[in-house]
């Protein structure tokens, strides 16, 4: 218990923590202080293609184990299957009507990559390893969400705008292409491609990620500065119900499968994620009625940061404690 | 110099319904049009910024069409059917053009 | 397709000033504007770009609004209120929207 | 609010062709013009976006001018002798300025 | 002597200086040569990021001394009070009204962060140690001048738009709220939190520089190129003397409240940098009609390069015949 | 011969080779990802300083030998010669009109940059060594062929909007002034100006080189998307068969002013390489009438993957042949 208080104070102290606390602060005081939309875009290309590769090389490593269909397979099955315990949680905890409600569990099932680094950087700090193919499950874990969504949005005879179009954008959108694709390349270069590009995509990967988290916390302060009135109580309970018991839902499945200490961490991470970049985007183009303030606060605002400082080592400390007790 | 009557179309819409907006006047006929980047607003939704957002989710960008005034109707039905549903504002000035046959 | 009058007006604008401008509309009842960004011009003052500038005070932006007739005065007013003094630009165009429930 | 006739004049440009239509334009005494950036587009030439590019060749920008009318056909005749050869939109709409002596 | 003109020497080939150079050649020869606004501004959150950071984590590392305090109200009064030298000076060498002068003396009150950075590796260069709460006193020197500049104008019964918005703004602009932020992270994480993300902001930082001053050599350079006509020769050379008064007054300050030669000689650049972010902005809206091609002709273009390449080292000079004296 | 497949194999399975290839295939199946137009423009400006400077430092470390100016001068010729052979293939080869022929030929005696560097990281991966001075010739070859393009229009009596403005916009070009510029840097400061700056513009450049071939993958994979309809087999064959005649080329001139082994290739990889960036400027500026989807897909969608994946090991095995023959 001890070790888990010391993990959690070590994780909110760490640089990455405090710049979002930073980017936070700066919104909500309202300084003029702005990352430009471009330079934010630069920095989550360089995160994705640099956490792809990454797992890529760990792949071609440690070679491929049994679990990684069985782990794609599961990370689908959570994709769409959380956003039914999301949409049950704020029918119970909010007032939200259907499609508000039915947005916001799309987003709960899809992930948030930026959570998931985290999550690998707290294992690294306590030595745990864990499977380098977690990122591609991450890859799949975006998109059925959003299916799911619509899914409870049709079931109530309203209109959405699925199409075909809409299908291949959510598929084929940019962080699931480039995260793929930078996990191939890592795979077919393996470690000989990483020597070439480490200096790049390993040594300087926490700095940027502050700069990306100060920035996070910028739109993150930002947003909850203008949608204050929106949040009620009941919705803020959900940003953080949902994540834990996101979580607990990872943890059995990646118990069931048979991960790693590591790689049920990460499982769990994701699931108890929420999307905030993806989900919107196709969102705003299939359920237009529905109130991007809600969404994007609870996701980005609440759910963000509490996985992000006190998320992370609970996730880690049940894991520890129920695979250590196994 | 010889100026021409025409329509100036300018239609704000949310960015992730740019490319379903110039299919549609593609397939309505219009070829012509310069997309325009929005860098924040305020309407019945709230205030917005695109500063540091990553996601298209957040934004809108402009799309300009001039054409004849006779293809205007054509043009507002396929803006309408993308546009009905979701945020955007459509505005119709009208203006002259050199070079009339480009239209 | 059936169209309102309205006014577009269209405020070249310092960009230290745009917090100021976009204040003074909603106090006189203007919700809804968009801000575009603008990457040069010339002007009594000079020639000036944007490009490799860190700060904001070389710049400026504009904010288009689209309004009814009949508040158009109120807008003008508390824009004028702001430019002033500064550098800045004021063109008002007649127009036609769709969906006039929304301005 | 006292307002004035104006014309606004947007040309849309190839950006190689930018310095050389605002030249023209100071030679034509057209001294006020703000630039703004164009992210897209498309015409008989097919579509573009800026996006990735790193040279100027395949991207535009519009060259926006306000002036007295009287003053429209020096600006059109210089910009047609830069425009002509080249893609490029120009269109005029009637405005009303505030602050007449600036322009 | 002969150290001085080596180092000055030396400290003119440096890829940093010549960058800068190279960015006024292609800026005057009308080269289409551009950083965009994007890039410039990241490069500028990346530096102001990894100078608040190492400041705080050599706080962290040497403990606070007693100066501390002393050299944080050193460096508001030295922000006050210097607009009003500069203003005399002005009023001496040039004809400028007084609008326009005080607008450009609350340039000089203020800093240029990428002035002090020039002079941080000059000294270490010179294996210098210098305090690394330096970074703080920048930070608060950056406001006062604006209030100063006010006065002036105030005082001859001119009207400014001074106002408590604009009072929040020029206290929490971006480059203020960046460095201080980034101070108290490096504070709080300290050496710990260094080595995460030192590959990242130790290891390129003189690289990154270069690519900065390109950029400000182009910026300077157009400006340069367009306000060629309002810079008379009283102005110009306000824009070299100025810089060496400010620095005398900074060195009696240091030398007062008895810093290191290090943190004497960094007390000089700021005193004698000209500001060339925050102010120009603050002054467009609190003074108008003040000519914004003076003061950024005046500070980017006059006194910012020749600080750069032999301010530092005359000052580090005097400093260091001063301290060796006494 | 076997070196020779080995190493096309290996050229092929390098993380920057897969990195282009990840870009056109996203472009193809119309993924919305994109790297902004800032950062694709900062990113460039980061590889022509990096590659501008090193070759100054090693032109400042090996000194100067004899066949500098031999070289500059075969660059100049080169550049200029070049697009008569690429005008008479291509009216072999292609039913273009004399106004798209001159402006394609254009783009084939001028250069690119990115097909350098992959050249020497070849070399480099082989152990070859190469003149510094080649980024020299590289920077002396971008601009002769425009001029040659639009005599070989003016010739056939057309109008060209040829004027000394649009000649100081080609010789002061931003990439040009970039890469001599930073040559020189390199050669005034020399190693110990590169140990300052080293983990910034060597350590890294790997990496970012992989992100703009991302970058280039996905605008050459839009223009290929949208332009098949123009490009007709005569016009595909050119793309090959004219990198390959010009590489003959440009191994005669190497040989022919004695350049090492290293330098010829490299002299090899810029006589094939065509430009994508500065030429199509001054195109659209000179000859509106020539259509921009030729000659763009052309350089950049046909010859530059060509010269990438197979071209630079063919030009090196024949290099290799014939020195190792004489
Ligand atoms: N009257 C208006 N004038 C100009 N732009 C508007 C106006 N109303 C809305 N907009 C733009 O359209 C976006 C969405 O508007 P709304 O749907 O009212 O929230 C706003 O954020 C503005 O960018
Ligand atoms: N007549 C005009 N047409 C369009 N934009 C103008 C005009 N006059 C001024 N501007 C813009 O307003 C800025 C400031 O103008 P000024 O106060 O005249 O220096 C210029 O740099 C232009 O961006
Ligand atoms: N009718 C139009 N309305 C608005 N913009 C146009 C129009 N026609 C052409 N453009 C713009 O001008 C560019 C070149 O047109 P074009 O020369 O027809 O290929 C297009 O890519 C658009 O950005
Ligand atoms: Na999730
Ligand atoms: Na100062
Ligand atoms: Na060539």
């Amino acid at each position: 218990m001890d070790g888990i208080l010391a993990l959690a104070a070590d994780n909110l102290i760490s640089p990455i923590i405090l710049s979002f606390a930073l980017g936070v602060f700066a919104a909500l005081a309202r300084s003029d202080l702005t990352v430009p939309e471009a330079a934010a875009k630069a920095l989550s290309i360089y995160l994705l293609f640099a956490i792809g590769f990454k797992g890529g090389v760990s792949v071609a490593d440690h070679g491929i184990d049994g679990t990684l269909a069985l782990s794609l397979i599961a990370g689908l099955i959570l994709s769409g299957a959380l956003p039914l315990l999301a949409f049950f949680l704020l029918k119970i905890l909010t007032k939200l009507d259907t499609t508000n409600a039915a947005a916001v569990a799309g987003h709960y099932g899809s992930i948030s990559i930026v959570t998931f680094v985290a999550g690998t950087s707290v294992l690294q700090n306590a030595g745990i390893s864990s499977e380098g193919y977690m990122v591609a499950v991450a890859a799949v874990m975006e998109a059925p969400a959003i299916l799911s969504a619509l899914w409870l949005v049709s079931r109530g005879a309203k209109n959405t705008d699925m199409d075909s179009a809409l299908l291949r954008e959510i598929l084929l959108n940019g962080s699931i292409v480039l995260l793929v694709g930078a996990f191939f390349i890592g795979l077919i270069t393996g470690a000989e491609g990483l020597a070439r590009i480490e200096s790049f995509i390993v040594a300087p990967f926490q700095g940027v990620l502050c700069l990306f988290l100060l920035d996070m916390g910028l739109v993150a302060g930002r947003g909850l500065r203008r949608s204050r009135s929106v949040l009620k109580l009941g919705a803020l309970a959900f940003g953080i119900i949902m994540p834990l018991c996101g979580a607990m839902v990872g943890l059995g499945a990646g118990l069931a499968i048979g991960l790693s200490l590591g790689g049920v961490v990460l499982l769990m991470v994701l699931s108890a994620s929420a999307s905030y970049i993806a989900v919107p985007a196709a969102m705003r183009v299939a359920l237009p009625e529905a109130d991007p303030a809600i969404y994007l606060t609870l996701s980005l605002g609440v759910t963000f940061p509490f996985n992000l400082t006190i998320g992370i080592p609970i996730y880690l400390a049940i894991a520890t404690a129920v695979i250590g007790a196994s | 110099m010889e100026t021409h009557q025409a329509k100036r179309v300018e239609i704000t819409i949310e960015a992730p319904m740019e490319r379903r907006l110039t299919d549609a006047l593609q397939n309505a006929g219009v070829q012509g049009y310069t997309i325009t980047p929005v860098v924040g607003g305020s309407g019945r939704s709230g205030v917005w910024s695109r500063e540091g957002q990553v996601g298209r989710a957040g934004g809108m960008v402009q799309v300009i069409c001039i054409i004849r005034p006779e293809r205007l109707d054509a043009l507002l039905d396929a803006a309408f059917s993308v546009v009905d549903r979701h945020m955007g504002v459509v505005c119709i000035t009208d203006c002259q053009v050199l070079r009339a046959e480009r239209f």
